[in-house]
């Protein structure tokens, strides 16, 4: 099969080459993007190899995990444009030679050791995956569920190293409540009653399209029209829950209705003494398949919100939350550690 | 054959979303449009800026093009219409569009202009949010699929198509859809309001074109992608499949296109926090409730 | 057909579209040329040279929310091959499962407290 | 018929056909760039769309440039640097006048009314399709494009000078760089005064004035204020420190930023004893090198007093051996090793004293001691055995001087411009932030559109200077008419009839609704809200030159429009944590309990509504034009509520004549309102507050 | 021995190779942790190779793949955590100021 063997070495190569670059170019942003085009070169590899899922995988992994790599070194090294060529080296001779060494030693072992027989057939890519979701729910259950572990300790571990605590307790700019300093005590809901809620001095509103979007629903054939009658819709909405942070109501289209939140009690208790909010199933003129209760003003965003929600005047003084740096004026970060260079 | 049929189809496929887009921000439908401007932006000079990161600046639209088409070539338009039936097709589609990021930084970082770039940064901002809220809905319609492949998971909504069966992946899904594709309200890295382009501002002429043609192609792709994990894609009573297909594709795509217009731009800040503190928790809860329903429903 | 031509096919296509983008350049020179003129190649910046260089140290805001994502985003590697074994294992894949998204929903928890998912 | 801006082509024999395709595809696919700004054209009652003219973002997607009525030599400098920069094919298409100076000769050129634009674009198209592209062209070339090569250090670059040479400061090669050739103050000015030199006006056409000047070798500049330069040693006229011979002696700005105005370190009167900035403790009374590194030592009165850093730099710096050494190295390029000082041969810099193998060095010196690094390149002839500590370019003596962000990170700040034609401000604003990341440190706000001092010609008729007065604003034409006439007539002691005050009065009232739907107009373009944008520019239309029937008539559309505006939740929110006024008392314009940017749209809507109730109900509108007042005199004021606020008109009459005026302006007031409404706050957030200021750059002289 | 596996472990070796060398010869360390990342997809590499050309039956391979690939991202994220506070107390994150490691 020398076609596979061509494109494994083609694609080894590239991958070698921009390993190479990595280390040769002045510009942090290329060196980073090589970093990247070298991994989706070993990912191509993979693919080759018939490990479909891991050649995917790794593709799609690397993309964005080595993005952000070249964020972080645009963040933190001296020249990212790479205009001064600067020469960020040292020990120059020491490295070359180890890596001349761990190079030798490698291929040592490829030619030395006794490899043993070609296996005769693989299973096919659907029969991969199964096989290995088999693996993770049956003999690696324990490494799967330690991996878990170890993701939890690098977040925690990089939480606690990198961020500063919030001097102010972190009020979301706009976002569905957060816990702040005070975690994420059950709040009693203010319950959906009131069709607009009262002003959140400092719950300063930031678009709250994110996630649940009032405008329009993508969903359905007929979307044209539903978009714009969810529009005036929205305009009429003083009858109707207008929850600000709650879920929009995407029931303004007949068909398939409201799919509920159900999930908002099931995420409710998930959040750990989330008090469900369950006083809101305010009716929804939607035909209801879904799957249990809905509600457009989660109860438990809302039990968030209006817990730490503060009365317009508490939110005014000085650290009131502006949207964007959901903090204090500079003025007011800059305690006694960090000099101010001005 | 097929290959021929998917060209055309992608062909006309881009050419309904350019006409759709040109409605949305002119306000004129003109079929004609698209194809004008196209011939125009043919005829414009192709400015080089003057010290820029050349290579990326080259490779930042055809990138972002190919990326886009080999996301579509996984999606089925009808039962044997596929360029490449992967096993693992639903994870392919989200392996091509990691690269629409690659693409937008290196435009945005190329030309060394200042909305580029902090259009290009931004939008690593945008993926972060939106990233897992593509990858949880997915993996909710392989559980009910049983398989990744997009064959299989269109085959397993024969009786309830997903937006009924999940209907919270479907509206997750469809918001992250729309932020991959950067279109309005979620288009941070080429807004028009605040950075006057953003990383498409330094591109004229025909690398204009190809980066616009990447555009509607990967606003195609989010649409199909829709079509595929939730509507059922070329499932239907009485058209035969690939007019389901297309049916679907053209409403999903014109009403992330006009009814994204109606919504003032969001801010990266506002779109980072409701994503991590509502959009996942959600994502999360639609995993269980779909766990749950394919234990107890016996289909 | 085998999963290598399916590679094979969806290789061809990339290298097909980089053809056809290439042939649109050529189409496009062959059209007009370009013509250097002063101030013509600075970045616009909305009707003025901005001839500085930007490459600077750009100080992203989000870097905590990028942090939890490099961590949260490996769940997505388990999921998938959890996903499609799933309806055979029945409720102790859940429950499996329920633990894993449990922990790291944890790590997500912790990270909002200590105030990383916010405009640092 | 040629056309200016054509684009060359090689004749091919098969791609005719193609071209002439493409030429009509261009013809009809005109996306229009306005100068001053759409807002203008709004004004004027020109509807774009309809002519056919797609607005472009910026001058690369723009393929027309629309210039509007006479400009001010400012903005026609700019829309200079916007036509240079638009690709070819391009046309130019004046509106009311083709004096363009810097701007070539217009390709068409009308009159500013609908009609004239609907003639203008049928000669337009006709010309693209006809001649878009040429043979030959000839290349477009203005001096606010032209270039300038200067040298500058990539560490220091704040040190310009215009030969290469080495950096005053670490002794680096100084790297070309290009920069506005406007911005060189004109050497052969030396004969006049040293203070024409300082005061440069903020060049609009380099986007970063604060940089130091182009400074020649004989000039001196002050220490404090790099723009001041004069040609013998003196005082500087703003600080009165002794000023300095330039290009030697600079500011020591963070990196990338000038922070001219916030340096408050007073140095001593006479900089007569000099210092090495990397050892403050190092010090003589004439230049020379630091004997502990090298480097050349600067006047200890910029040297060290930076707000005291914590950072003690001598436990960092690798090379505090004394002069003992025998062999050097350079910071930037470890490889370089020679025996006797000098300067690095890659980059120049100068060599420092290599740290002796120390035995017991301490810390972790020693570990690092055993490495062996002797076989550099070029072969240098030191033993190998000698171990070089690698002196390297240490980023904390980059990052030291930097303030720190509100994150505690000492980040790079870029001066970006948003500027006098950026899609959603107001046409003719610069508004310059210093962006740390995408969050604004700075904001500097200046007016392209202002036009100096009224009466610059001398006195004038009192018609005459209610026209002018009007034609100046286009903004706001009927509002300061009216100002002028009733200050007229104030100084005049004439009373104008009743009815003629309340036609004025309600004409008054119908430009307030109408600039409130203008101002919706450029909201819309700036949320990405194209349908609130059309629809409030269709309205305005309609109400521009409207009598009180056609008004009455328009009442339910505005409404419903505001009812929806006020309605729409996602607009209101996305409003109000944005723009929020620190001190509500300096704000004159239309203003609700709410001082944020959502509370100034609620209050907009109102008086929008309001206004044009008022203007529905009077019996007749008239412009208003100044009685017959003959050949008084004296001195009269007036105070009219404009949309933006109040403005008010101080003039004298001598024998019927306008003698002097002073006009106040409400965006006058309301631009030093920008600086603390957008410090700390996002870039999307902070050009929304600027936005939300509604600001009229024609009433700002900048 | 199999062409195939000889050139997947070869090239497999060459990425090792140029991982120690870019780990050990940079002065960043953002740099070094790139030449961490080339070290693991070098040891990706030869995981895959072997589950293919040796024991396809035996799914741990593939499941160690998996660890190797949540090594690489929690090595990231603790590596930039590390990086960014070291860049706030410093102001630099150059190894060679990392001499003295106290506060």
């Amino acid at each position: 099969m020398s076609a596979q063997l061509f494109f494994l070495a083609a694609f080894g190569l590239a991958a070698v080459w921009f390993g190479i670059v990595v280390f040769r170019t002045h510009s942090m942003v290329r060196s980073a993007l090589a970093l990247l085009f070298s991994q989706t070169a070993i990912g191509a590899m993979f693919l080759v190899m018939q490990a479909e899922f891991l050649g995917i995988l790794q593709i799609m992994m690397m993309a964005t995990e080595m993005s952000i790599m070249a964020i972080f070194m645009v963040m933190f090294m001296m020249d990212p444009g790479g205009l001064g060529e600067m020469d960020m080296k040292h020990q120059r001779k020491l490295s070359l030679g180890a890596g001349a060494v761990a190079f030798a030693g490698a291929v040592a072992v490829a030619f030395l050791a006794e490899w043993g027989r070609l296996p005769a057939s693989i299973p096919g890519a659907a029969e991969q995956v199964r096989l290995l979701g088999l693996e993770l729910l049956g003999r690696s259950m324990l490494i799967f569920e330690s991996a878990g572990l170890t993701i939890l300790t690098a977040m925690i571990a990089a939480t606690a190293v990198a961020v500063q605590p919030p001097q102010v307790p972190d009020r979301p700019a706009g976002g569905p409540g957060a816990a702040g300093t005070h975690g994420h005590g059950g709040h009693g809901g203010h319950g959906a009653g009131g069709h607009d809620h009262s002003e959140h001095g400092d719950h300063a509103g930031q678009d709250h399209a994110g996630h649940d979007h009032s405008g329009h629903d993508h969903g359905g054939h007929d979307h044209a029209k539903h978009a714009h009658a969810k529009h005036d819709h929205e305009g009429r909405g003083q009858e109707k829950h207008q929850a600000h942070s709650g879920h929009e109501d995407h029931g303004g289209h007949e068909g398939h209705g409201e799919h509920g939140h159900a999930a908002h009690d099931q995420a409710g208790k998930d959040h750990g003494g989330q008090a469900a909010d369950s006083d809101d199933h305010a009716g929804h003129d939607h035909s209801g398949h879904d799957h249990g209760g809905h509600d457009h003003d989660h109860g438990k965003d809302h039990g968030k919100d209006h817990g730490k929600d503060h009365r317009k005047d508490h939110g005014h003084g000085a650290e009131r939350d502006r949207p964007a740096p959901a903090k204090a004026p500079p003025g007011q970060h800059r305690k006694g550690h960090e000099e101010n260079g001005t | 054959m097929t290959g021929l049929v998917l060209a055309v189809a992608l062909g006309l496929g881009a050419y309904g979303v350019a006409v759709l887009e040109h409605w949305a921000s002119t306000g004129r439908f003109r079929v004609a449009g698209p194809a004008i401007s196209a011939l125009a932006l043919l005829g414009r000079e192709s400015i080089l800026p003057r010290k820029p990161d050349r290579l990326f600046f080259e490779t930042a639209p055809v990138l972002l093009l190919v990326a886009a088409v080999l996301s579509l070539a996984v999606l089925p338009l009808a039962p044997g219409l596929i360029a490449a039936d992967l096993a693992t097709g639903a994870l392919a589609f989200n392996a091509a569009l990691a690269y629409v990021l690659v693409a937008l930084i290196m435009a945005g970082w190329g030309p060394d202009g200042a909305y580029g770039m902090i259009g290009g940064w931004r939008f690593l901002g945008q993926l972060i949010a939106y990233a897992m809220l593509v990858v949880m809905p997915i993996t909710a319609v392989a559980m009910r699929a049983e398989s990744l492949s997009t064959v299989q998971i269109v085959a397993s909504q024969e009786g309830l198509w997903n937006i009924a069966y999940q209907p919270l992946g479907f509206a997750l899904f469809a918001l992250a859809g729309m932020a991959m594709a950067f279109a309005p309200p979620f288009d941070l890295p080429t807004a028009a309001g605040d950075l006057a382009g953003g990383v498409e501002a330094e591109y004229t002429g025909v690398r204009r074109l190809v980066f616009r043609l990447g555009r509607m192609v990967l606003i195609l792709s989010v649409a199909s992608a829709m079509t595929v994990f939730y509507l059922g894609g070329w499932l239907g009573p009485w058209l035969p499949g690939w007019a389901w297909s297309a049916a679907k594709i053209l409403a999903v795509a014109s009403a992330m296109l006009l009814g994204g217009r109606m919504v003032p731009r969001l801010r990266e800040a506002a779109l980072l926090e409701w994503s991590w503190k509502l959009g996942i928790p959600l994502a999360l809860a639609n995993i269980f409730i779909v766990g749950l329903i394919v234990l107890v429903v016996p289909t | 057909m085998s999963e290598l031509t399916q590679y094979a096919i969806l290789f061809a296509l990339a290298v097909g579209i980089v053809g056809l983008v290439l042939s649109l350049y050529a189409l496009a020179r062959a059209i007009g040329r370009n013509k250097p003129e002063p101030g013509k190649d600075v970045p616009a910046t909305a009707g003025q040279l901005s001839r500085d260089p930007v490459w600077v140290r750009y100080h992203a805001r989000y870097y905590g929310y990028a942090l939890l994502f490099l961590a949260f985003d490996m769940e997505m590697a388990f999921m998938y091959p959890w996903a499609v074994v799933y309806r055979q294992e029945g409720l102790v894949a859940l429950l499996d499962m329920g633990v894993f998204l449990a922990i790291l929903f944890l790590g997500l928890l912790y990270g909002w407290s200590q105030g990383a998912l916010r405009r640092q | 018929m040629t056309m200016e801006g054509a684009r060359e082509f090689t004749p091919l024999p098969i791609f005719g056909a193609l071209r002439r395709l493409v030429a009509g595809a261009l013809a009809r696919d005109l996306r229009a760039l306005v100068v001053p700004g759409p807002d203008v054209a709004r004004a004027l009652g020109l509807d774009l769309e309809a002519a056919g003219l797609i607005p472009a973002e910026g001058p690369r997607q723009a393929s027309v440039l629309v210039v509007i009525a006479p400009l001010p030599g400012k903005l026609r400098d700019a829309a200079s640097v916007a036509y240079a920069q638009m690709p070819r094919p391009r046309a130019l298409l004046a509106l009311g006048g083709n004096k363009l100076s810097p701007l070539p000769a217009p390709d068409i050129s009308a009159e500013p009314t609908q009609a004239g634009l609907e003639t203008a674009m049928r000669q337009l198209r006709a010309l693209i399709s006809h001649a878009s592209f040429a043979e030959r062209v000839s290349e477009y070339s203005a001096p606010t494009v032209q270039s300038r090569i200067v040298y500058t250090c990539p560490m220091h670059p704040e040190i310009v000078s215009d030969e290469p040479g080495n950096c005053p400061k670490c002794g680096m090669f100084l790297v070309p760089r290009e920069t506005s050739a406007a911005l060189q103050p004109p050497a052969h000015e030396h004969g006049t005064s040293s203070m024409a030199a300082a005061a440069i006006a903020p060049d609009a056409h380099d986007a970063n004035p604060d940089h130091a000047h182009g400074s020649e070798a004989n000039s001196y500049t002050c220490p404090m204020h790099p723009e001041v330069i004069s040609d013998q040693p003196g005082n500087c006229p703003k600080c009165g420190m002794t000023l300095v011979p330039a290009g030697k002696d600079e500011n020591h700005a963070g990196h990338g930023h000038d922070h001219s105005a916030h340096h408050h370190h007073d140095s001593q009167a006479g900089a007569n004893s000099y210092t090495c900035p990397m050892h403050p403790e190092v010090t003589s009374d004439q230049p020379g090198n630091c004997p502990k590194c090298g480097m050349t030592l600067v006047p200890a009165g910029e040297g060290e007093n930076h707000a005291g850093h914590g950072h003690d730099h001598s436990a960092h710096h690798h090379h505090d051996s004394q002069a003992g050494a025998n062999s050097y190295t350079c910071p930037m390029h470890p490889e370089v090793i020679s025996d006797q000082p000098g300067n690095c041969p890659k980059c120049g810099m100068t060599l420092v004293p290599v740290e002796e193998a120390s035995t017991g060095g301490p810390g972790d010196h020693a570990s690092q001691g055993g490495h062996d690094h002797a076989a550099m390149q070029e072969g240098e002839e030191t033993g190998w055995l000698e171990r070089i500590e690698p002196g390297f370019m240490s980023m904390v003596e980059m990052t030291q001087g930097a303030p720190r962000s509100s994150d505690g990170l000492q980040m790079e700040w870029i001066t970006v411009p948003f500027g006098p034609f950026f899609p959603g401000l107001p046409g003719g604003l610069v508004v310059e932030f210093l962006l740390d990341g995408d969050t604004v440190v700075e904001a500097r706000t200046t007016s392209l559109a202002g036009r100096g001092d009224l009466l610059a010609e001398g006195p004038m008729p009192a018609a005459g200077f209610v026209d002018m007065l009007g034609a100046r604003m286009p903004l706001a034409p009927v509002s300061y008419r009216l100002l002028a006439c009733r200050a007229i007539e104030s100084a005049a002691g004439a009373r104008p009839g009743a009815e003629t005050e309340a036609a004025r009065d309600a004409a008054l009232a119908r430009e307030r609704a109408a600039s409130h739907l203008l101002w919706l107009a450029q909201l819309g373009r700036q949320l990405g809200l194209p349908r609130i944008e059309s629809r409030a520019a269709a309205l305005h239309r309609t109400l521009r030159r409207a009598d009180p029937q056609d008004l009455r008539a328009q009442i339910p559309a505005i409404r419903r429009l505001s009812r929806q505006l006020a309605a729409a939740r996602l607009l209101t929110r996305r409003l109000r944590a944005v723009g929020d006024l620190p001190d509500p008392a300096a704000w004159t314009g239309p203003a609700g309990p709410d001082h944020s940017a959502a509370g100034r749209l609620a209050a907009r809507l109102a008086d929008m509504e309001q206004a044009l109730e008022a203007a529905a109900a009077a019996p007749a509108l008239a412009i208003p034009a100044v009685q017959e007042i003959g050949a008084a005199s004296g001195h009269g004021h007036a105070m009219i509520e404009t949309a933006r606020g109040t403005a008010h008109l101080h003039v004298t009459l001598k024998a019927g004549r306008v003698s002097s005026a002073r006009l106040q302006t409400p965006s006058a007031a309301h631009v030093a309102l920008v600086g603390p409404l957008t410090a700390q706050h996002e870039l999307a957030d902070a050009l929304v507050a600027v936005a939300s200021l509604d600001l009229d750059p024609w009433e700002i002289d900048a | 021995m199999s062409a195939e596996l000889l050139t997947v472990v070869m090239i497999g070796a060459a990425l090792f190779g140029t991982g120690i060398y870019g780990a050990l010869s940079q002065t960043n360390l953002v740099m070094i942790m790139m030449g961490i990342e080339l070290i693991l997809a070098a040891a990706l590499l030869n995981l895959v190779a072997f589950w293919r050309y040796l024991h396809p039956g035996a799914m741990e391979g593939q499941m160690f793949v998996l660890i190797v690939m949540t090594v690489m991202a929690v090595e990231m994220a603790v590596g930039f955590a590390v990086a960014i506070s070291r860049f706030r107390a410093r102001g630099s994150v150059e190894m060679e100021e990392a001499r003295e490691l106290k506060g």
